[in-house]
């Protein structure tokens, strides 16, 4: 945080710069700042959006260079920001909005909290399907034969940790995978790529995160959000704070307001489930309560990232 | 190889470059192309070699249409060798990749083996005396070293029509003279026919069997050099090639009475009837005899204006009433520029002898 | 004489001496300001890919050279770039000979179409490509109408990626050789062909060794362009499972760990060993081109088709319709419909799209004038130095000058995101602990496209100058007139084909740059690019096609709106 | 202007192209240089211009050093005009725009108003006529056309050295003539210090203060035409600029005994003592007498290898033993191909008389 002067240091009304970098849509991003201003009108806000691998990047870069720029920092999983807290980045809080979230979505030393609850379902083409399926199995079956899409864990960190809690489920372990690449899976690069070929038909079934499926199907595209019987792996796009965040005390107020009930419905507003406790997911969502959610270790789950890629990359390898 | 153009025209735009050009080459022959600068000599090659359609008339060679408003047989089809006249060398060949080339893909030229390419490489680099430079580019040799590859590679595969645009402008007298030598065997040698473009009308009358005289786009005379130089049809032809100034008077017969001293009587049994029909009388620069005004002597009164020492010669410009007229003298006589003289010719007054008689050897 | 007046001699020597001082000086603040422009930030990566843990060490290498999926990934690379670069230049120099050199009809409107390839967003034209070839494609419905059977084309495949990549970088080539070819005086072709050489034959041994600057240089940035794509191999080779050198170093810059910058620092340092092979044969190439006589544009049709010119033109506007029109009208579909995915009917068909980018997002009018202005600036600027690079690097060559050219071409070899990073690195704080705030502002961005697309210019520009005689300034030059005035007057109007191709290019390429933009940007500072990937990002297609449309609208309505001002001025200074 | 060149050495790689060049040029001075194809005169021309650094030796104009091995002040500060040899146009510009260019630019051409720019462009497209051609641009133009533009340009701005590299190697004789004439004026107007490369001794002769004979890089003779034509000091001046043959043989103080008739003597009173000193005797073309094999007469014997009609003249080559020789003729020899003959000089056997007496009047 370069941005000079933090003369915010009274609890009261908060001023001076504020960097946030996040991987959310522009539009959401956008609508969360613009809410908080309006609580906090002298604090100016910029936001860079971009993908989470490049967020991380970015901050990334910007350590190497000497200083990081970003104060908070909203990206899409866990593990992701278990490799900043690993590399000491992170600002521990203890928020007092933090309570009403579900203990497993927050840092034990309370550098990172869930923010939304973002599960990866299966999607499927309503033009082509007319048999909705209710399992994964359905990917290693003979539907699914060069029929299906997922995105790949070596380019987005959002799959490379639904390959890690997935692998580590008993249900399904490694043979699902395997069965899956025998089955002959497409590999795409992003989820996006994955609603886009369902959507046009390339294959029936795709493996991806479910509200972008929600706001394609209520625009009309024909595809839809089935989520399997066996759970679903969830992301939860915690937020932290920088450690040499310049103003911290802004920040906090951030962190607070995204957590805060207000900040929450907002979430749910744009088409979010929330991760606070006993609030409404939008329309054709599950709310947390709802899900079984598939879970692991998220340090096991850092640690062993590298390696759990470099296992899918030579299962899926020539 | 036979060349024949019927009725040609070419335009750019709506300049008239060549008019009503009729002309039959046969083959073997060796046609020399005069006339003064921008007549159309460089076209007429080009539309020989088919980089140009005329936009009338029809060409022929070997007795087949090869060019018309319409079609035009690609050069390479021609059996040609051209020397262009701003050389139009490769930058990216050496002197011998430049003579070469023909050999290779000139399609009349009897395939070659590589051993026999390359002999005819060595005798053409021979001929053009560039032994020496065979590795050189073409930016690394001078204007007459380059006029010099132009040449060869044109006559390097001995097409059976050879079009030449002034291809020895850039040399020196003495290589001039051993070139033309060498275009003259290679004539002699293959056969071919050539045509060849030049400004210099010593080159037409040495090497050529018919001279084509042009002016403005049209053909003035075609005719052998002793034709061309002895009997003008047109006062144009007169004085380019002959160099003759064009001396204005009355006519009886064959004596010619100049208009500016009507004393004088010139012999003129060798003029052709077209000059006696428009009252001239053509004296060439050396045949005038210069005599000092002091001399006391009948002749045509006229002011020297320009002197130009030409070491065996010299060249006076001279101001008589009817024009500027050329005279060239022995490196003896000793005028200088405003000296006032009398022109007369060596038969004046002499009617009664031939206008000249031949003389086996010169007593100069 | 020498001796008697010493002061008259004295002076203009000083007078000279300092001149050549000054001359120096210029030459070495220019070789200093390339350096830190062009290569601290490559400094910086090079320094990444040699540490460890923060220790100076060649274990990165070592690690990197031993595995062999690192040779598995160079091999792909190599492969790929080599033959889409083979492709770019068959077409390239093709369709530049055919509009130069044939009286073919139309040429000015082809040219619209012959850029529309390189402009149209990758992963766009990946997509129609996927979707005219795929199952249901138009390629298929024809195929089946066929008595035969023919086996579907698979793109995501290594000949997919070659063959997508060389359509979409055919333009580079086109666009550099086009003008070199039309200033090939027509004499030494036809010095040829009387010399018995057919047509192909002259072009092969004649016009094609003639054409070399602006091949070698067209095909040196195709393969640049080749070699650091990273939107076509990840979208076509992801799902066959083939890694090149800018998707592995992607696929390293995400991942985590202590290691992950190095390991794409040390790839990074691979693929600019890549980009020197092209650099290097490039050379070779060039070295071997030769100064031809100056000559203007000659735009008159060297080699009348007659019957077969109606077929040719069938050929090319076919090719059009595949390699601009399908991935065009498919965005324009797309971007034309209610949600990604449905078909094409006219319940379907809706404006929403388009109202969404004008009424509701101030963004896009805003990255639309940050990226005319990013784009306008780099360009003029490039223009300016970039030919005054190229100058010097013609006339002047030397070991300092070359060197340089190799600096300016590396920035443009790099994946963006590499090339990305190593601005951050270089800018955040160009003196240590001193933050001028550089980054963070537009200015980044700026001298993040300058450092990458210099080299368009200066390719563009040295093909220019290679096609000027020297001859022609010696002669401004006894006439009196050195400097400005035989810039404005000799050398600039013999110039401006090249140099207005490259700026061209320049000023396409940052116009709609994605991918260094996307890591750079910053608040109120976005560019088209970031707008259209944030849209793509979160899955909004309909809206990123909806906004490449308007851009690509926007640049094909400019260049109709240049061609019609320019017939018409033709026409009138014609008639005058 | 004043030019000096003092001990100008000039490589291209290993190839020597210019070697210890002295030459000391006055203001004013008309120069010509004339050698043959690649003795380097054109590199000559490019170190005075500029665009060359000499290896070795200074140049000085105006008594200031303007070109070393080091330094070299640039072409647009030296007041020059050059005509170039391949031209050089500007391919953007027409002809008038050409002879504009340097009128706008020429640091040393005097501020011109518009209207004065105007007529002076005029004034030289009429010397050049070209008035015609004004608006055309160069690819439209005949190779002579352009050849004048390149001319035009040269001398618009006056300039105060002249550098002409072959400027009328392109034109017709005609032409070439009145060319001549209108850089002579010039000079006699302007005090133009001129050096004029060409291959044409005609030329040379005619116009020159001083001739500088240039061989492989080398000077070989600086003088006046009528020392350089009749005084040659080295056998190659004698037979480049004087196209003499050298006859070898004996001499006995003022005569010459010719090596294949020692029978014969020639009177030798003007030959330098330079060729006396190589046993060699200059004739030149026109002065050998032709005598036919049965005229019974004694001469030295020879074959004729070649015959070119040239209108006034024929040109003979003869094979001798000792080589081959040129002969010239007038109009009405009438040798052929392979004839044998004998030749003398007029001045044979009369050794008693001057070899030559000056004649007022040539009687042809
Ligand atoms: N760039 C160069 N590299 C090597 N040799 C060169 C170069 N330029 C000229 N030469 C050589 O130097 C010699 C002199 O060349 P120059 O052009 O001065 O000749 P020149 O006297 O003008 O001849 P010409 O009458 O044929 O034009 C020639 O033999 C030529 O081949
Ligand atoms: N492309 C063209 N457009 C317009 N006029 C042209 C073109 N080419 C040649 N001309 C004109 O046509 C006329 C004939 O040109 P051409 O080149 O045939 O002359 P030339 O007889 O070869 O003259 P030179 O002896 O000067 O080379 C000239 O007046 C020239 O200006
Ligand atoms: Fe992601
Ligand atoms: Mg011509
Ligand atoms: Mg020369």
């Amino acid at each position: 945080a370069c941005s000079g002067e933090t003369s915010g240091k009274e609890s009261g009304d908060l001023s001076g710069e504020l960097n946030f970098y996040t991987s959310q849509p522009d539009a959401d991003a956008e609508q969360l700042v613009e809410a908080y201003k309006e609580k906090y009108p002298d604090v100016d806000v910029s936001i860079y959006r971009s993908g989470t691998e490049e967020v991380i990047s970015k901050i990334q870069a910007e350590k190497e260079a000497g200083d990081v720029q970003a104060d908070v920092l909203l990206v899409a999983d866990a593990v992701t920001f278990e490799s900043l807290k690993q590399q000491e980045m992170l600002l521990s809080y203890e928020s007092e909005e933090a309570g009403a979230i579900p203990a497993n979505f927050v840092d034990e030393e309370n550098m990172y909290f869930g923010t939304k609850v973002m599960s990866t379902a299966l999607v499927v083409n309503t033009e082509n399907v007319t048999d909705l399926p209710t399992s994964w199995n359905v990917l290693t079956e003979e539907a699914a034969n060069n029929n299906m899409i997922m995105p790949s864990p070596l380019y987005s960190g959002a799959a490379a940790y639904n390959l890690g809690v997935i692998t580590r489920d008993d249900r399904f372990g490694w043979d699902f995978y395997e069965n899956i690449e025998a089955n002959g899976a497409t590999i795409t690069q992003g989820n996006g790529a994955v609603l886009k070929g369902v959507a046009a038909g390339e294959a029936d079934y795709g493996m991806v995160v479910d509200f972008i499926v929600a706001r394609a199907e209520a625009e009309g595209s024909p595809v839809t959000i089935v989520y399997p019987e066996e759970g679903v792996p969830v992301i939860t796009e915690p937020i932290g704070i920088m450690k040499d965040a310049e103003n911290e005390d802004a920040a906090k107020a951030f962190v607070d307001f995204v957590l805060s009930e207000e900040g929450q419905q907002l979430a749910v507003d744009i088409g979010y489930t929330p991760i606070r406790e006993g609030m409404d997911a939008p329309e054709g969502l599950k709310t947390i309560d709802e899900m079984d959610v598939i879970e692991a270790d998220v340090k096991e789950l850092y640690k062993s990232r590298e390696e759990d890629k470099g296992r899918f990359n030579q299962l899926f390898g020539e | 190889m036979s060349v024949k153009m019927e009725q040609i025209g070419k335009k750019f735009g709506t300049f008239e470059a060549l008019k009503q050009i009729d002309l039959e080459v046969e083959t073997g022959e060796f046609i020399a192309i005069l006339g003064p600068s921008g007549c159309g000599k460089t076209t007429l090659l080009r539309l020989l070699a088919g980089f140009l359609s005329p936009t009338d008339g029809q060409i022929s060679i070997e007795e087949e249409e090869v060019g018309n408003r319409k079609k035009s047989v690609p050069p390479e089809k021609r059996n040609i060798g051209m020397v262009f006249q701003q050389f139009a060398l490769w930058p990216h060949l050496n002197v011998e990749e430049h003579i070469k080339f023909p050999l290779e893909h000139h399609r009349f030229c009897s395939k070659m083996s590589t051993s026999e390419k390359k002999k005819r490489v060595e005798e053409v680099l021979d001929i053009v005396e560039l032994n020496l430079f065979k590795k050189r580019m073409p930016q690394a040799l001078s204007g007459g070293q380059k006029q010099r590859v132009a040449l060869a590679r044109a006559i390097a595969p001995s097409p059976a029509l050879l079009l030449m645009d002034e291809p020895l402008s850039n040399l020196d007298a003495e290589l001039r003279m051993e070139m033309r030598k060498e275009i003259q065997a290679l004539h002699r040698l293959t056969k071919a026919t050539i045509i060849y473009v030049t400004h210099d009308q010593g080159e037409a009358l040495a090497m050529a069997d018919r001279i084509v005289v042009m002016n403005k786009g049209e053909i003035e005379q075609v005719g052998t050099p002793k034709e061309i130089y002895t009997k003008p049809t047109s006062t144009f032809v007169a004085s380019f090639v002959g160099k003759a100034n064009l001396l204005k008077g009355e006519w009886q017969e064959d004596t010619f009475r100049p208009g500016l001293n009507k004393a004088l009587r010139f012999n003129g049994e060798a003029v052709t009837k077209e000059m006696k029909a428009k009252g001239l009388y053509p004296v060439r620069p050396e045949q005038f005899q210069v005599l000092p005004s002091d001399a006391n002597k009948e002749g045509i009164p006229a002011v020297i204006t320009s002197v130009q020492y030409q070491g065996k010669e010299i060249h006076y410009t001279v101001q008589a009433e009817q024009g500027e007229w050329t005279v060239h003298t022995d490196m003896f006589s000793n005028f200088s520029l405003g000296d006032q003289i009398f022109l007369t010719l060596e038969n004046s007054f002499r009617e009664k002898e031939a206008y000249r008689r031949p003389q086996l050897v010169r007593q100069s | 004489m020498n001796t008697t007046q010493p002061n008259k001699r004295i002076m203009p020597t000083r007078a000279l001496s300092s001149m050549f001082h000054s001359k120096k000086l210029g030459k070495i603040l220019a070789l200093v300001a390339i350096l830190i422009i062009f290569l601290v930030p490559i400094y910086r990566l090079v320094l990444l890919s040699f540490q460890q843990d923060g220790q100076l060490s060649l274990a990165n290498y070592t690690n990197l050279l031993m595995d062999p999926k690192t040779w598995d990934v160079l091999y792909n690379t190599v492969i790929m770039v080599l033959g889409s670069t083979l492709i770019a230049v068959t077409l390239g120099v093709t369709l530049a000979f055919l509009v130069a050199y044939t009286d073919i009809r139309a040429k000015k409107l082809m040219q619209i179409f012959f850029v529309l390839p390189f402009i149209i967003p990758s992963y766009i034209s990946t997509l129609a490509w996927t979707q005219f070839l795929g199952a249901n494609g138009l390629y298929g419905k024809m195929v089946s109408a066929l008595p035969f059977s023919l086996e579907p084309i698979n793109l995501y495949s290594m000949a997919g990626i070659i063959f997508v990549l060389g359509f979409s970088h055919y333009p580079l080539v086109y666009l550099l050789s086009v003008g070199v070819l039309r200033k090939i005086p027509r004499e030494l072709e036809q010095a040829s062909r009387v010399s018995g050489a057919s047509a192909f034959n002259t072009f092969k041994k004649v016009t094609l060794p003639l054409a070399l600057p602006g091949i070698a240089s067209g095909g040196f940035l195709a393969f640049l362009a080749n070699l650091d794509n990273f939107g076509i191999p990840a979208f076509l080779g992801i799902p066959a499972q083939i890694s090149v050198l800018s998707t592995y170093i992607y696929q390293q810059v995400v991942g985590f760990g202590p290691t992950a910058f190095e390991r794409a620092a040390t790839l990074s340092v691979l693929l600019g060993v890549v980009a020197l092979l092209g650099i290097f044969i490039q050379w070779l190439l060039l070295k071997k081109s030769k100064r031809i006589e100056t000559t203007v544009e000659d735009k008159k049709p060297r080699f009348l088709l007659g019957k077969k010119r109606i077929w040719i033109e069938v050929f090319l506007w076919s090719f059009f319709l595949l390699s601009s029109v399908v991935p065009f009208v498919s965005m324009g579909m797309t971007s034309l419909v209610s949600a990604y995915g449905l078909d094409f009917t006219l319940e379907n068909i809706t404006l929403k799209n388009y109202q969404y980018i004008f009424e509701t997002s101030a963004k896009s009018e805003r990255a639309i004038f940050n990226s005319l202005k990013l784009a306008g600036i780099t360009t003029l600027i490039g223009i300016v130095l970039g030919t005054a690079f190229a100058y010097y690097r013609v006339r002047r060559p030397n070991k300092t000058n070359q060197f340089q050219e190799l600096a300016i071409s590396m920035p443009y070899a790099l994946p963006g995101t590499v090339m990305a990073l190593s601005m951050i690195f270089a800018w955040m704080e160009p003196i240590p602990g001193f933050n001028p705030g550089i980054y963070g502002s537009i200015l980044i961005l700026f001298i993040a496209y300058f450092t990458r697309f210099f080299i368009l210019q200066v390719r563009g520009s040295i093909t220019a100058v290679m096609q000027v005689d020297i001859t022609m300034e010696e002669a401004a030059q006894v006439s009196g007139s050195n400097g400005y005035s035989k810039w404005r007057k000799i050398l600039l109007p013999l110039l401006l084909p090249g140099i207005l191709s490259g700026a061209f290019l320049v000023f396409l390429t940052a116009l709609t740059e994605l991918t260094v933009s996307s890591l750079l940007w910053s608040s109120n500072a976005e560019t088209i690019g970031v707008v259209i990937f944030s849209f793509e990002q979160a899955g909004y297609s309909t809206y990123s096609t909806a906004f490449s449309s308007v851009i690509i609208g926007l640049i094909v309505v400019g260049m109709l709106l240049l061609y019609f001002i320019e017939t018409y001025w033709k026409r009138k200074v014609g008639k005058a």
